[in-house]
């Protein structure tokens, strides 16, 4: 066979580049802070320098007096809540009765410019009874702790507690008898860990327009809001919702995203652009400051892990046990649901048990982060599977490899896993060129950790038009954060059997395009790909039913491949050449797929990291890194390659230098790119991939998420192989150079 | 009243006038003045690289640099790298080195690309990177902008093997 | 960003007359990459910001054997750092001037602007105190010189009077004394978490000189971000002044900048680590000192 | 009849049963059989006619976006799990 035989796909795994791509490169992609409506005026947010404090009185009348001023709104003018989730919603666009954070909103200006809309908010006059602050978790769980709601009773399914108190909720896994387990083990680890609250660092910051078609007419306006979103119509949702309007009348057109990662899953600046624009009766934009990008919008827990394995000489693990408290910052809702799910994921636990906490604390509210809460979970967890691998002479790969589920094995949270390739990423691993050199010099080591990671499938829409020339049009609404438009236009391509060329994908607005759920939780290629493939699949239909109209024949006679539609020896048509025959009579052809995909492939990411450690000053320097991952099928390889490069340079930012700190106030001390400190380009080396390709069955060319593994093992393998290289195990992240001389007793904690 | 400046400059090789204030920065300026938005803002303090531009080729912020500067000099935006013959190779590159996801910090990236092969026609791995540690990116972990660098100094030097 | 007035005059004379009308609340205007951060963050709002990179004097890089070496108060550290005798001469500037921000900060970014922020972390003072660098200071009442070791008085504040304008900083030869064969060298280390972008958690300068029998002769240390203004510890350099360049005497000259140092915990480092760091530093930045005199490349 | 996987912090309603089958046609129907047969079931699962805050269900191993309104098959299985999002 030669490689054109077996090469599955003519479209579906080639190196295309983007459609987007020249205007990325010329400065012509439109991103949120880029839009500009004529007549708009400026918004600014007046935000809480306090992290907890009761709003005794405010006065806005100094900012509405100021000249160039259009509006003024605070809570007042949102609708009241009606349920406890709406009122957390309502309390986070505008505070109410109390400030929960250093930079939550309590009111915001419209006027001619951004200097007025500044100044006239410093105008404001809010009185405040400052109270206690907690921004530390288990702080927040003591029973002195100052509460913030003091409606909140914890939530748990074994009952609701009888006090107030910060941790909203608690959940159990339990499977088989963990006391059993332990006592079966040969060998047992434990060991606290504490995490930092990190931020999705995304480059743009948060930008909306919001603009009323009527000029304002309160009860039946129509809105529309231009904005830098994941979701279209998840903020079409959250603005209906708060602002208590019908679907049909708010309009969300998603811009270009500059960097997402989870962070703009959450819609912060829509409703107040839109209350300023209703009350200004003119095109509002709102751009948000980079310090209150950090203060104001939800970054990822900080948390605490206590966690404890055990495992006979013969390197099976006999029982897991892991307690996990996730801030969640100001209102429930911390990613630690899947954090527990990330814990032991890729390994059979016999006997294992999971305790999670999501607490309220003095922070902003969480929201997700590519992969949410699997990263600081996974890091616990590895640190001790490394420890457990060292204790019993293993190599840390084979250890895993013992222990790893297959098939139908079941999970701790009481689900089964799937067709999953978290073996085969392993085997990848360990014959890979980084794990199979070698390794020499001082102060040198080599880590690895392992994942698995959920995936996600959800609602997905994508239309196609056939034009007269035989290109097609596809419209999906899902938005692109990173090349997705490509890689479902890459599956349409593949579907139509048409060259990629003649497609042309474009986003669309809640107005004319169908739902779709949030483009995250790495299932956009995937489920809008689907939805692709199966409207993709109708347009054939119907350019079939089209021909064997023209040539009146049986339906069932015309077959279609390559591009060309035939019956018999003698009919035939490209697609070009129908295309213009049914666009000329008959009406056009197009389908629209609207699709909720329940199912999907995990994924499975194993990483290895070569560092140096600096034993005088604890400063860590990244040699050489490697991901391997279980992408099912990769749609653009290149772009593959970027997901795993970029995910793993976020998880070594997490590792090594991010991470919220605060005063005893609850002051954030770092809201700015100086001091909170992603990786530069000095900071990582090239960073290698090896692309493992186990299909998943439930998509047609065996398509599984890509984007989210690759943040979460980065910690525990620089963990480990800072072990390997200086003897100590880091409990922290990040992992500063403070720490480490602390662990090698150079310093004092 | 504001004390607006009247500043003529040139800006991607054309000449233009345009009315600012002094605490106006030349990121404003070719922002919501000159609607030249290409050049982003990412922190608007010298951290991010996002605003990154040429004045007097040399490669600066443009958030650290007040519009009212830039009277009789010559500044670069993104805008002005491609031509009436197309793209510049160094935006040919990272179109075909993929170096670039969702493109926000892109442009800042390629103007300082550009500063640095100025300078330094064949940059070593750890010179682009040492060039580019001004200019953040959140998305790539920066191994196919290195690449992507790598790339555009061969399509300018005419070293490029054919098929890279 | 508050309003304000601009001015970019083309002499020193103008520039001062602009900066002594206390009517103005004028305020020098280089680089400005730390200024415009610091007044969007609302810490002073000027009524004027008086452009000096239009004038000469504050342009010009001299150098001259006998003489040594002006830097004009508005030199971007880009600049500086490319000029073939700073590069030959002064390697020990370049380590500090070169650390200054990334590409594009670093031409903006001046050594007389980060000598007037006067922060604690300021990579090129502990560089220039160690070389016995000084500062020529025009005002209303004339020019003045104050040395760089004296010329910091708080974070963020300096000796600098109403009205008087940093024209340019003068770096003696590199040879100090007059034997012709005298050598010294310069080095300047400082830690931070990443490799590029951050500011110093500490930093030590250091400078020697060796006479003929290869025994140290005179020597200077300076630290950065462990006190409120960077620290020019002369006990530490004393102390080496007739010693052997070892790293036994390094590491005592070490011991004694750190008990010097009087650092603080923050966002960027613990106390106990910047102490720590302080020995290690000024000991590497010793040994490459040590180095460069000997006429070698530093190992690090 | 539903099969109901009871979580473990559930079963001091149910005797330390751990799986139940009840009839029900919606989650919400389940739930309410479930509370007839252990009391105050209802009361740790839901809040009103929502799920309680946090609170996940998965019929027959897909999470159901519904929650109470989500149809149930004979013979299907439930399981409450917590909440998860993606990034």
């Amino acid at each position: 066979m030669n490689a054109q035989e077996q090469k599955p796909f003519a479209v579906v795994g080639e190196r295309l580049p983007r459609y987007d791509g020249a205007d990325k490169v010329t400065g012509k992609a439109i991103f949120g802070p880029d839009v500009a409506l004529p007549g708009m005026c400026y918004g600014f947010i007046l935000r809480s320098p306090h992290a907890h404090a009761r709003i005794l009185s405010s006065d806005t009348s100094r900012a509405e007096a100021l000249p160039g001023v259009y509006a003024v709104v605070t809570a007042a003018d949102l609708p009241p809540a009606e349920s406890a989730d709406h009122r957390y919603a309502r309390d986070n666009t505008f505070a109410s009765d109390k400030v929960l954070y250093v930079g939550h909103a309590v009111a915001a200006v419209a006027a001619r410019t951004p200097a007025i809309a500044e100044q006239a908010a410093r105008l404001i006059a809010v009185e405040y009874d400052v109270l206690p602050a907690v921004t530390d978790v288990l702080a927040a769980m003591r029973d002195d702790a100052p509460i913030l709601h003091d409606d909140m009773r914890t939530h748990s399914l074994a009952g609701h507690g009888d006090k107030p108190s910060n941790v909203a909720s608690h959940f159990q896994h339990l499977k088989g008898d963990p006391a059993r387990g332990f006592a079966e083990a040969d060998v047992i680890v434990e060991r606290e860990f504490h995490t930092a609250t990190v931020h999705q660092g995304y480059i743009e910051s948060h930008a909306t327009v919001a603009t009323w078609s009527d000029d304002g007419a309160p009860s039946n306006g129509a809105l529309t809001i231009y904005t830098t979103t994941q979701g279209s119509f998840s903020v079409r949702d959250h603005v209906v919702w708060l602002l208590d309007l019908p679907m049909s009348n708010v309009r969300v057109v998603p811009t270009e995203v500059g960097g997402a990662f989870g962070g703009k899953n959450t819609s912060y600046l829509d409703v107040p652009a839109a209350l300023l624009a209703r009350k200004a009766r003119r095109p509002v934009k709102i751009t948000m400051p980079r310090p209150d990008v950090f203060l104001a919008t939800g970054p990822s827990s900080g948390a605490v892990f206590r966690v404890k394995m055990g495992a006979t000489r013969d390197g099976r693990i006999t029982a897991a046990q892991a307690e996990l408290y996730y801030a969640a910052g100001a209102y429930p809702g911390s990613p630690v649901g899947s954090g527990a799910n990330v814990m032991f994921g890729p390994y059979v636990i016999p006997n294992g048990q999971i305790d999670g906490y999501d607490v309220v604390t003095n922070g902003p509210r969480v929201s997700s982060y590519r992969a949410p809460g699997g990263t600081p979970a996974n890091f616990a967890a590895e640190t001790l599977i490394d420890e457990l691998a060292e204790k019993l002479g293993l190599d840390p790969l084979e250890f895993r490899l013992r222990n790893h589920a297959r098939e139908g094995d079941e999970r701790l949270d009481g689900g089964t896993h799937g067709h999953i390739g978290g073996i085969e990423v392993l085997q990848a691993a360990q014959t890979c060129a980084h794990y199979t050199a070698p390794l020499t010099g001082p102060n040198r080591g080599r880590g690895v950790a392992h994942t698995a990671w959920g995936n996600w499938g959800g609602r997905s829409s994508c239309a196609l038009n056939v034009n007269g020339d035989g290109t097609v049009n596809l419209v999906t609404s899902s938005v692109d954060l990173s090349g997705t438009r490509t890689t479902i236009a890459m599956q349409a391509a593949e579907a139509l059997q048409l060259p990629p060329e003649r497609i042309k994908p474009s986003v669309g607005d809640t107005d004319n395009t169908g739902y779709a759920d949030v483009s995250a939780g790495s299932r956009t290629t995937y489920a809008t790909g689907i939805a692709a493939i199966q409207a993709a699949e109708d347009v054939i239909a119907q350019m079939r039913a089209r021909a064997a109209a023209l040539w009146d024949v049986p339906v069932e006679s015309v077959a279609y491949a390559r591009g060309v539609f035939a019956s018999g020896a003698d009919l035939r048509f490209t697609f070009a050449e129908l295309a213009e025959q049914v666009t000329g009579s008959g009406g056009s052809v197009g389908s629209i797929a609207n699709v909720d995909v329940a199912e999907w492939g995990a994924g499975f990411s194993t990483h290895i990291a070569d560092v140096e450690v600096d034993p005088e000053t604890g400063k860590v320097t990244l040699l050489r890194y490697t991901v391997v991952q279980d992408v099912g099928q990769a749609v653009n390889p290149a772009m593959v390659e970027g997901q795993m490069q970029g995910g793993a340079t976020q998880g070594i930012g997490w590792a090594l230098y991010e991470g919220y700190a605060y005063n005893e106030k609850g002051q954030m001390l770092n809201a700015n790119f100086l001091d909170y400190k992603i990786p530069t380009a000095l900071d990582v080396p090239l960073i290698e991939t090896v692309i493992v390709e186990v299909p998943y069955p439930q998509h047609p060319y065996g398509v599984r998420g890509v984007g989210e593994p690759p943040i979460v093992p980065p910690p525990g393998a620089i963990a480990n192989a800072i072990y390997r290289a200086a003897g100590i195990r880091p409990d922290h992240l990040p992992m500063t150079p403070a720490h480490l001389l602390e662990k090698l007793g150079v310093i004092e904690s | 009243m504001t004390n607006k400046t009247l500043v003529s400059a040139t800006v991607n090789n054309e000449p233009v006038e345009f009315l600012c204030e002094p605490q106006q920065s030349l990121l404003e300026c070719l922002r919501d003045i000159l609607g030249l938005t290409g050049t982003k803002e990412g922190c608007n303090d010298g951290n991010c690289g996002a605003c990154s531009v040429l004045l007097d080729g040399q490669l600066v912020n443009s958030c650290l640099v007040l519009g009212v500067e830039i009277e009789g000099r010559a500044i670069t935006t993104v805008e002005g790298l491609a031509d009436w013959r197309g793209l510049h190779p160094i935006q040919q590159a990272f179109l075909e080195a993929d170096g670039f996801q969702c493109g926000f910090c892109t442009p800042g990236i390629l103007i300082a690309t550009k500063a640095l092969l100025d300078r330094k026609p064949n940059p070593t791995e750890a010179d682009i990177r040492a060039w580019l540690s001004g200019n953040l990116c959140r998305c790539t972990g920066y191994d196919k902008i290195v690449r992507a660098v790598q790339v555009a100094a061969c399509h300018l030097n005419n070293t490029c093997e054919v098929d890279a | 960003m508050q309003p304000f007035a601009y001015q970019a005059p083309t002499s020193v004379g103008e520039a001062v007359a602009l900066l002594a009308d206390p009517e103005r609340g004028a305020r020098p205007f280089a680089g400005g990459t730390d200024l415009l951060v610091q007044m969007r963050r609302g810490l002073f709002a000027p009524g004027m910001l008086v452009d000096v990179k239009r004038i000469p004097e504050l342009n010009r890089i001299a150098f001259d054997p006998t003489e040594g070496l002006t830097i004009g108060a508005a030199v971007c550290c880009a600049w500086l750092c490319e000029h073939p005798a700073v590069r030959q001469q002064y390697p020990g500037l370049v380590d500090a001037a070169s650390i200054i921000g990334g590409a594009a900060i670093q031409r903006r970014a001046t050594l007389g602007g980060n000598l007037c922020n006067a922060a604690p972390s300021g990579d090129s003072i502990p560089a220039m105190i160690v070389l016995g660098a000084s500062a020529t200071l025009a005002g209303p009442k004339g020019t003045r010189t104050v040395p760089v070791a004296d010329f910091c008085a708080a974070p963020g504040k300096t000796v600098l009077r109403p009205g008087e304008l940093l024209i340019s900083l003068h770096v003696p030869p590199p040879a100090p004394n007059s034997a012709a064969r005298t050598r010294s060298g310069a080095r300047y280390l400082r830690f931070i978490p990443r490799g590029e972008m951050d500011i110093a958690v500490a930093g030590a300068g250091a400078w020697l000189a060796l006479g003929d029998d290869g025994v140290i002769t005179d020597a200077r240390i300076a630290l950065s971000a462990v006190a409120p203004t960077p620290l020019f510890v002369e006990a530490a350099g004393a102390a080496l002044i007739g010693q052997s360049p070892t790293e036994a005497a390094f590491a005592a000259a070490a011991a004694i900048a750190q008990e010097a140092a009087r650092p603080i915990s923050d966002v960027r480092g613990t106390a106990a680590q910047r102490r720590h760091l302080v020995g290690v530093l000024t000991r590497r930045a010793l040994h490459g000192a040590y180095q460069r005199a000997k006429g070698e490349a530093c190992d690090d | 009849m539903a099969i109901v996987y009871i979580p473990p912090l559930m079963r001091d309603l149910t005797g330390g049963r751990d799986k139940v089958s009840v009839p029900g046609n919606t989650v919400a129907q389940v739930i309410q059989a479930l509370d007839t047969a252990y009391p105050g079931v209802k009361a740790r699962v839901a809040d009103g006619d929502h799920l309680a805050p946090g609170v996940a269900v998965s019929v027959d191993g897909v999470i159901a976006r519904l929650g109470p309104r989500a149809p149930v098959k004979a013979g299907s299985v439930l399981r409450f799990l917590p909440v998860i999002e993606g990034g």
